[in-house]
């Protein structure tokens, strides 16, 4: 094969031709999957919502309003039926996972009894602490009707109501953490 | 070279993970199931065959010394092409992949191919050789991520054959290496008696 | 305390090779030999660190502004490419003997997950950028760790009778596989 | 040739009584009191567990070397049957036996085979076993049943004192109060505590010790420097911080730290060849297992602290060199 | 085009050109001269890497044939005259075709002619037990059978006959590294040149001991009687202290030594059968037997 | 117990079973055979020159061949009769090298040696002239080196010997010949000892010996009390304390440097065998030509200390022991831990021939070897602080470049780690092999620089 002579003219042409190429055919491309992006993002946050709220039909996530907690943010999203508020959905987190922060999407009734649980992110141990994810075992269903009032976010061990996950305490606290954060906030902070 | 051969070495006989022990971070990285295997190893096959359609078809414009940034230019284009694609449509398998992605570009098997084939031959045999050496990659990380869930997980593409857990180790890190590096000797044994 | 604990988290916790998976091509191609892979860890460390940095400017000071994050993996790998290349020309003509010991690497730098891997990570992670000065020079040194225990290991091996088919890569991967299943005794630490 | 030939060799023309399988044997009964009294606190699993270990070991050993090295079997050498009976005694004893195959086939498959069998893994193979099922089943292997002397034992699962202190210190408690609720320094030391068979009473582990030492089968650098590096760092951490630390007598007592030092640590294949590199490898032995005790997720760290030290062993045997004669001194 | 699309087209051409003009500019600057002609000659080698060259490997060959004013001394014995004129080539030098040749085992002592007299135990190494003694018969040079030569050969081309004791080479596989010239501590392999259908005919002992001593430990040994020498033509049979050898440049093959040799030292390989003579010889030479006797030569066996 | 008071070297070291079996048996002289075979090298370095032919008819004492070169040595007949030829034999190098061959015929011994057994104590000749005598004399080592014991006499210039060590250690198992010299020819060694002090000009001497010769320690401790100057070293008991480097070691606790000599530490060792015959030489006019052998074995009937003409065939020993044993299945001649295996009767006795052993068949055979289970005896006997568990395979693999750094060639081929190792391997085999080739490289450098 021919190997061309590199001259700095040639050199720089060739390199600036491909890289307008690149660059034009990624711009393109990424205008085209933007809109599917952006709304794959919002049908898992809506997703989210929807599985831990009681049915509503207004749009939280554009009612939306956050409060600083422990260095991070919690995120309050507010459901509505007909505009009468069926529940709060709130993203809360806690530092104190096996494998780093959790986060968690908690829907609450306006009473302040958990409806469903959700798991956002996490970082925990395939087949031990990733059991708190519905996707994965049944174990956060003990959290469904409980109101923390009278049900104590805490596991066993540590004289709560909660069942820990066999052999993953670690990650059961840090739910249980982050689960208490959310109601604490909620109440504290009033609902809207 | 007849486009068979030249087609199927890229599963057999120089396969890139048993054979070239190439793109090693993905194979081991992503495996934890035969489904992110599979995901993975296509969408690296997607970027091997369109950037050695691409580097064949601009070998000749291409001046020596930049060859390699240009290579790399192409190869990160279709790389964040399927970045964005993934991201849009199979938004759950992205997640899974996470890092690996982007890392699709630094795979020294997606560079190593455009180098030592595609700058050397026909659209025709490159794509050939793209597909047949990200299709044995693909089958590499299939077979691996297979192996991992049933062992760890006692699943198989996501359907459970046994109650409970299987040996964790196999989902984590320790259980990837163990279990690549005696599917490598497997292979090698393989390939041996074949030769 | 800060950049102690991403210090430790980096080189033991979670450890790029054993933990993260990236560069695992290197890891398992360079260290065969004690020296070799000695000389690697350097190479590495060097071009790791100033990578880090450069991308990180590019991130804040390019990509964040002009809001094309999709960029990221396109420019960043550029960058290192040219990057390395850079090192290569001027550490072949400056320092000779550094290019001696460090040079043969460099390429090998390129395609090296690790590299890219900690940039993104990087952003990810939101360091400023003294932690991500830090996290790059900390990962570099458990990618090093890894490394040199490895190749001693194999070194040590040579004088020994090892099944025919284990030897090389296969033998590598196991050790790598106990290796990093010792490793994660450190879980926790930070 | 009907005539006799005379054999021709170089020297030494003599050699000692010393041979592998002695050795081996010799581990085997240094280790045979620690598991009398397991098998007093935890009844027949104590005998099961073992045989079964010691069994599926040989015989692996066994299989792999005659259908996939080809190679001829040199199970007598003992070897295996020293992996496979540290293998059980690493172990709880309520632990399925199915779960005691798959640890020994780990431990001589991964562990030892793959690298050609004995005297070339560098890893200690046992432990190879036991951290794949501490890492694969958590749930079953941190499972322990209260001591009991009635001979069959109604497993109730307990908690070690390790892992009691560790519970309790993630949830803020002084580890003065935690330990009100742990055995007696002087019951640890006879093995009255759940925790695995082997590792229980310090008293066995420390008689086998000392036939060890008797027989010359090992030294005293690793076992001795290991127990004092764990004694002087946990020292000095409980007595900066008595709330947050416990006494280190505490530590020495507890937890898998004396069979490790004494059977694990010494292993010849996975330990330095000098005095001098044994005394770094304990002392980093050592250091690990307190980090990770004191501040890691896990409650025991001498496994992993083995293990990471295993693999400093090329190294260390690289640099750290016996004294030559007539190295230092250039005249006298 | 929407202004993404532009910032994007701007960043990266940005981005690739500055970095492609800085390249280039510190690539001129800091421009370091290496014969591209290296790279070449290294593509053009067997990259088997053995050494057989002389080499530490094949890239360090390369180098060397770029730098040499001739190739004469430079021979890839892998590769072969092929590779060679290939490198040739891309230098633009010329290549001596050097004869292709073939390792022989010089020594038949095998269990059956050669009695073993003590019993060897210690080490499978050649270089071990000939530093110790004569070996485990009375024959000073002859193979010691330990393989050491087996285990140098790099190309599988040898291998350790069970029955006689002794290597064996397989011409087909032998590139004439010399690995195992270099490994036999009794200097009993030689390098011969290879000639039409693998045919040869060579004195199949190293053995200088007088033919009287050398006759009682091993019964096929060479005896220095001369006949050989005195029936070639073509003066291609020499002797030294009661060893003859057969010069491979100047035999012809015409195999008259073969027949005239009393011990059936000489071998003749590949040929076509003959007729009449050879069952004679061969039952002349089953029986030979070993006789007693005194010990007694002026030579000095250790090297 | 014994720490205080006996010393020994500190690192490593093993204890194989003494098996002493001669060490009561009084030296018995044997008469010259019908023929001697006599070796032109008998010692380290140039073989000697024949100074007769064929046919010449020579008388006991005198000269057969002259020393060639720096490092070699005289070599005289030690029978009367015809040198019958000059032609190879097999030596106790295993291999056929040039020898003197004569038939005996009467005892006749040249006239100028004293063979008369009184004790002559004057000492008159100067320092120079000792040396000269030793040289004629042929002597050398006799405690297995052979080397040439005029050499080490002279001490290189700008250096300086302060002490002499007389090695009387004999601490190889089964053999007796220097227990039974220390005992019966005390005075003669106490003068060897002061012709040896005043050759070297130092001032003191020590005889090292092992604790288990007590009758010898008695007796030439009250001999050395009359001699200022001499004293008598008890060690403890532990193979190799003999070796050179290792008595220096236990005696004066310096230390050889690595690929230094004893002079470097202001020491020279010379064994008992050596002083005895000085004394014969210097005061009797007598060369080496007989040396005391012990012949033993646990099979032999009786185990004995032979005074033997050099060149007298080993099968010769073998009849005045009471022949061979039925079991036999090695003959080592020397020690067993250093001694080296014949594979032929007829090999003659030479100037370092210190004994004969014969080992039953069920003991001459090696055990299989096993992997290394890497337990470090080795290293823990090796006296040189050497690691033989990674020599051996660095010899293996011929990595000589690493085993020369592993410092190969400090090991004195004691044994202690081939006997310790529990795997049985071969390890001083192999560390042979790779001292040979590390040898040559150095010598090979060497000529190049
Ligand atoms: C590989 C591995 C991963 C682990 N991952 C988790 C985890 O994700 N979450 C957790 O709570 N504990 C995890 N653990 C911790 C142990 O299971 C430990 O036993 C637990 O923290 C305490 O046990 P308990 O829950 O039975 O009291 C992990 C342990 C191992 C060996
Ligand atoms: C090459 C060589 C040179 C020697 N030169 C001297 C010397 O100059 N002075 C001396 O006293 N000994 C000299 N020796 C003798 C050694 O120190 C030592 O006594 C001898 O090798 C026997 O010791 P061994 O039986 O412990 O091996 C020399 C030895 C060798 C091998
Ligand atoms: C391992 C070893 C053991 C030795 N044992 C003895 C011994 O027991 N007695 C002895 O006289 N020499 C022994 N030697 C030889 C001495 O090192 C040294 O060569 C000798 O004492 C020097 O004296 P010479 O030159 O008079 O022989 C031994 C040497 C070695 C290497
Ligand atoms: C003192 C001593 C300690 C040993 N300790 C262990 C051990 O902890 N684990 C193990 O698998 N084998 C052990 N063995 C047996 C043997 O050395 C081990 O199986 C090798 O590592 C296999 O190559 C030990 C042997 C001895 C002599
Ligand atoms: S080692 Fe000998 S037989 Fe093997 S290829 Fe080289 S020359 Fe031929
Ligand atoms: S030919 Fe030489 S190297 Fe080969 S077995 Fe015979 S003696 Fe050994
Ligand atoms: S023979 Fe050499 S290596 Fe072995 S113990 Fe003796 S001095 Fe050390
Ligand atoms: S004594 Fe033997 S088994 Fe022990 S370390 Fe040395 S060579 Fe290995
Ligand atoms: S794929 Fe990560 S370094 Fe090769």
């Amino acid at each position: 094969m021919a190997k061309r002579e590199s001259t700095f003219g040639n050199m720089l042409l060739a390199l600036t031709v491909v890289t307008l190429i690149s660059s034009a055919s990624l711009g393109f491309v990424y205008e085209l999957t933007k809109g599917p992006i952006a709304a794959a993002k919002l049908a898992k946050k809506n997703e989210a919502l929807q599985s831990v709220l009681p049915e509503f039909n207004n749009h939280p996530v554009e009612e939306v309003y956050k409060k600083a907690v422990d260095g991070d943010t919690l995120y309050f999203f507010p459901a509505r039926r007909d505009s009468q508020l069926v529940g709060t959905a709130v993203e809360t987190f806690s530092p104190k996972g096996f494998g780093g922060t959790i986060r968690l999407m908690v829907g609450f009734l306006p009473d302040g009894t958990i409806n469903n649980v959700a798991v956002l992110e996490h970082k925990e141990t395939p087949g031990l602490g990733d059991k708190m994810d519905r996707k994965k075992s049944d174990w956060s269903v003990q959290f469904e009707g409980k109101n923390p009032k009278n049900f104590k976010l805490a596991v066993k061990k540590d004289g709560g109501d909660v069942q820990a996950i066999t052999a993953s305490t670690i990650s059961s606290r840090a739910f249980c953490d982050a689960v208490e954060r959310a109601y604490n906030s909620l109440m504290k902070g009033g609902q809207q | 070279m007849n486009q068979w051969n030249n087609f199927s070495k890229g599963i057999f006989k120089e396969n890139a993970v048993f054979v070239q022990v190439l793109g090693m971070c993905p194979t081991l990285g992503v495996t934890t199931s035969a489904y992110n295997g599979l995901g993975m190893g296509l969408a690296t096959t997607f970027v091997l065959l369109m950037s050695n359609i691409v580097v064949s078809m601009v070998k000749g414009f291409i001046p020596d010394k930049v060859r390699i940034p240009a290579y790399i230019v192409i190869i990160a284009s279709f790389v964040t092409i399927v970045e964005l694609i993934m991201q849009a449509f199979v938004p759950v398998l992205f997640d899974e992949l996470g890092l690996f992605i982007p890392l699709i570009v630094v795979n020294c098997l997606v560079l190593g191919r455009s180098e030592a084939f595609a700058s050397k031959n026909n659209v025709l045999s490159s794509a050939v050789d793209g597909l047949g050496m990200g299709l044995g990659f693909t089958l590499a990380l299939f077979m691996l991520g297979s192996i991992r869930e049933l062992l760890g997980s006692g699943a198989w593409l996501g359907i459970k054959f046994i109650h409970g857990d299987g040996m964790l180790l196999f989902i984590l890190a320790p259980g990837a290496f163990i279990a690549l590096a005696y599917l490598i000797a497997i292979m090698n044994r393989v390939n041996r008696r074949n030769a | 305390m800060e950049y102690i604990i991403i210090f430790i988290s980096a080189i033991f916790v979670n450890n790029i090779v054993l933990a993260k998976f990236l560069g695992i091509c290197p890891f398992i191609g360079v260290s065969s030999r004690l020296e070799t892979s000695v000389g690697m860890t350097g190479a590495v460390a060097f071009v790791m660190v100033i990578a880090t940095i450069v991308t990180y400017l590019i991130q804040y000071y390019i990509l964040k502004p002009l809001s094309i994050g999709f960029m990221q993996t396109i420019t960043f790998i550029l960058v290192i490419a040219a990057l390395v290349q850079l090192v290569e020309i001027i550490l072949k003509k400056v320092s000779p003997a550094l290019y001696q010991a460090l040079g043969i690497y460099l390429p090998l730098i390129t395609t090296n997950c690790a590299v890219l891997g900690v940039a993104i990570l990087t952003i990810q992670n939101g360091y400023n950028l003294p932690e991500a000065a830090v996290f790059s020079f900390a990962t570099a040194i458990g990618f090093g760790l890894a490394l040199v225990l490895l190749s001693s290991m194999r070194e040590s091996l040579d004088l020994v009778d090892i099944p025919k088919g284990m030897k090389g890569i296969p033998v590598a991967f196991i050790i790598a596989g106990i290796l990093s299943m010792a490793f994660m005794g450190f879980a926790g630490l930070v | 040739m009907d005539k006799k030939l005379l054999t021709v060799s170089l020297s030494p023309h003599l050699h000692g009584k010393e041979t592998t399988s002695k050795l081996m044997t010799g581990v085997v009964v240094a280790l045979i009191p620690a598991w009398l009294v397991s098998v007093y606190f935890f009844g027949w699993d104590a005998v099961i567990v073992p045989v079964v270990s010691i069994g599926s070991s040989v015989l692996f050993e066994f299989l792999i070397q005659k259908y996939l090295l080809g190679k001829k079997s040199s199970i007598q050498d003992g070897s295996a049957i020293v992996t496979g009976f540290l293998l059980a005694m690493t172990l709880p004893s309520n632990i399925s036996p199915w779960l005691v195959i798959l640890g020994a086939l780990v431990a001589i498959g991964v562990g030892k085979m793959s690298f050609g069998g004995l005297g070339n893994n560098p890893f200690n193979p046992a432990l190879v076993g036991r951290v794949f099922l501490f890492i694969s089943f958590p749930v079953q292997l941190t499972r322990y049943p209260n001591p009991n002397h009635i001979i069959i034992s109604d497993a109730v699962s307990g908690a070690t004192p390790l892992g009691l202190l560790k519970e309790g210190m993630r949830n803020g408690e002084a580890v003065s109060g935690l330990l009100d609720q742990v055995p007696s320094h002087m019951q640890m030391f006879i093995g009255a505590m759940s925790g695995s068979m082997g590792e229980i009473a310090a008293a066995a582990i420390l008689l086998g010790f000392i036939y060890l030492l008797v027989k010359k089968i090992i030294t005293w650098h690793i076992p001795v420097t290991i127990l004092t590096t764990v004694f002087l760092f946990a020292g000095i951490l409980w007595l900066a911080n008595p709330r947050n630390n416990a006494d280190p007598l505490f530590h020495l007592l507890t937890g898998g730290l004396m069979l490790g030092s004494v059977f694990m640590a010494t292993d010849y294949v996975t330990s330095p060849m000098s005095k001098k590199g044994m005394i770094y490898y304990g002392i980093g032995i050592g250091l690990i297992t307190v980090i990770i005790r004191r501040y890691g997720a896990y409650p025991e760290g001498v496994q992993f602290a083995i293990l990471i030290m295993n693999a400093f062993v090329p190294i260390i045997n690289m640099y750290i060199k016996p004294k030559r004669f007539g190295e230092v001194k250039k005249n006298g | 085009m929407s202004q993404v699309v532009l910032y994007t087209i701007i960043t990266l051409s940005t981005v690739g050109v500055v970095s492609a003009i800085i390249l280039y500019f510190t690539a001129q600057k800091f421009k370091v001269y290496e014969d591209p002609r290296i790279d070449q000659v290294d593509e053009a080698l067997p990259h088997a890497n053995c050494g057989g060259c002389g080499f530490p490997g094949c890239r360090s060959f390369a180098e060397a044939c770029v730098k040499a004013e001739t190739l004469d001394d430079l021979f890839c014995p892998v590769g072969g005259n092929e590779t060679m004129a290939g490198v040739a080539h891309i230098l633009g030098k010329e290549v001596v075709e050097a004869e292709p040749r073939v390792a022989v085992v010089r020594c038949q002592g095998s269990f059956e002619y050669r009695p073993r007299t003590n019993h060897y135990e210690g080490v499978s190494s050649c270089a071990v037990e000939h530093s110790l003694y004569t070996g485990d018969t009375d024959c000073p040079y002859g193979c010691l059978g330990q393989g050491d030569c087996v285990e140098a050969c790099a190309f599988d081309a040898m291998y350790m006959d069970e029955e006689t004791g002794l290597p064996v080479i397989i011409d087909a596989k032998c590139v004439a590294c010399g690995a195992c010239v270099e490994a036999c501590p009794r200097d009993i392999i030689e390098l011969r040149k290879r000639n039409k259908k693998d045919r040869k005919i060579f004195v199949s002992c190293v053995n200088h001991d007088k033919g009287g001593i050398a006759k009682q430990y091993c019964s096929v040994a060479c005896i220095g009687c001369t006949k050989c020498v005195k029936e070639c033509r073509y003066d291609a049979i020499s002797m030294d202290t009661y060893l003859a050898f057969i010069d491979s440049d100047k035999c012809v093959l015409c195999r008259k030594c073969v027949t005239v040799c009393p011990t059936v030292s000489i071998l003749e390989i590949n040929f076509p059968p003959r007729r009449i003579k050879t069952e004679a010889v061969a039952a002349e030479k089953t029986s030979l037997t070993r006789e007693s006797g005194k010990i007694s030569d002026n030579s000095d066996s250790l090297k | 117990m014994q720490n205080t008071k006996y010393r020994t070297f500190p690192r490593g070291g093993i204890h194989p079973p003494e098996w002493k079996l001669s060490a009561g048996e009084p030296i018995k002289e044997i008469s010259a055979p019908a023929r001697v075979i006599i070796p032109l090298t008998q010692h380290l370095g140039a073989p000697a020159v024949p100074v007769v032919e064929r046919g010449t008819a020579v008388v006991t004492g005198q000269l057969l061949a002259q020393g060639q070169g720096f490092v070699s040595a005289n070599i005289h007949t030690p029978v009367s009769g015809k040198v019958i030829k000059i032609d190879a034999a097999i030596d106790a190098s295993g291999y056929k090298r040039t020898a003197i061959i004569i038939d005996v015929d009467g005892d006749e011994w040249d006239s100028t040696i004293d063979r008369s057994p009184s004790l002559n104590k004057n000492i008159r000749d100067s320092r120079e002239e000792i040396i000269r005598k030793v040289q004629d004399a042929g002597i050398v080592g006799m405690g297995g080196a052979t080397f040439p014991t005029h050499v080490k006499l002279r001490v290189p210039k700008g250096k300086k010997a302060d002490m002499l060590i007389i090695n009387g250690v004999e601490c190889e198992p089964f053999l007796t010949a220097d227990h039974r010299l220390m005992l019966e020819k005390g005075n003669e060694l106490m003068i060897g000892v002061r012709l040896i002090m005043k050759a070297l000009e130092v001032k003191n001497a020590v005889i090292g010996i092992e604790e288990n010769k007590d009758d010898a320690i008695e007796y030439l401790s009250g001999l050395a009390e009359k001699q200022p100057g001499i004293s008598v070293q008890t060690l403890k008991v532990k193979y190799p304390q003999g070796g050179e480097k290792q008595l220096i070691k236990a005696v004066t606790g310096r230390e050889v440097p690595g690929g230094g000599l004893p002079v470097d530490v202001g020491v020279v060792v010379h064994n008992v065998g050596t002083t005895f015959a000085v004394y014969e030489a210097v005061q009797k006019n007598k060369p080496l030509i007989e040396r005391i052998v012990t012949v033993t074995g646990r099979s032999l009937s009786t185990p004995s200390n032979f005074l033997v003409r050099i060149g007298t065939p080993v099968s010769k020993l073998i009849d005045a022991a009471g022949g061979l044993p039925e079991d036999t299945g090695k003959v080592v001649l020397g020690g067993p831990m250093m001694g080296k295996a014949i594979n032929n009767l007829d090999i003659p006795v030479t100037k370092g021939t210190s004994g004969v052993l014969f080992l039953p068949a069920d003991e001459s055979h090696r055990e299989k070897a096993d992997p290394c289970i890497r337990c470090s005896k080795c290293i823990s006997v090796c006296p040189m602080g050497l690691e033989p568990y990674l020599l051996m395979p660095l010899a293996e693999y011929k990595l000589w470049d690493k085993a020369e750094k592993e410092k190969v060639m400090d090991c004195i081929e004691c044994g202690s780690c081939s006997y310790t190792c529990p795997a049985h391997r071969p390890l001083l085999d192999y560390i042979r092999l790779g001292k040979m080739q590390v040898g040559q490289l150095i010598r090979k450098r060497k000529q190049t620089v």
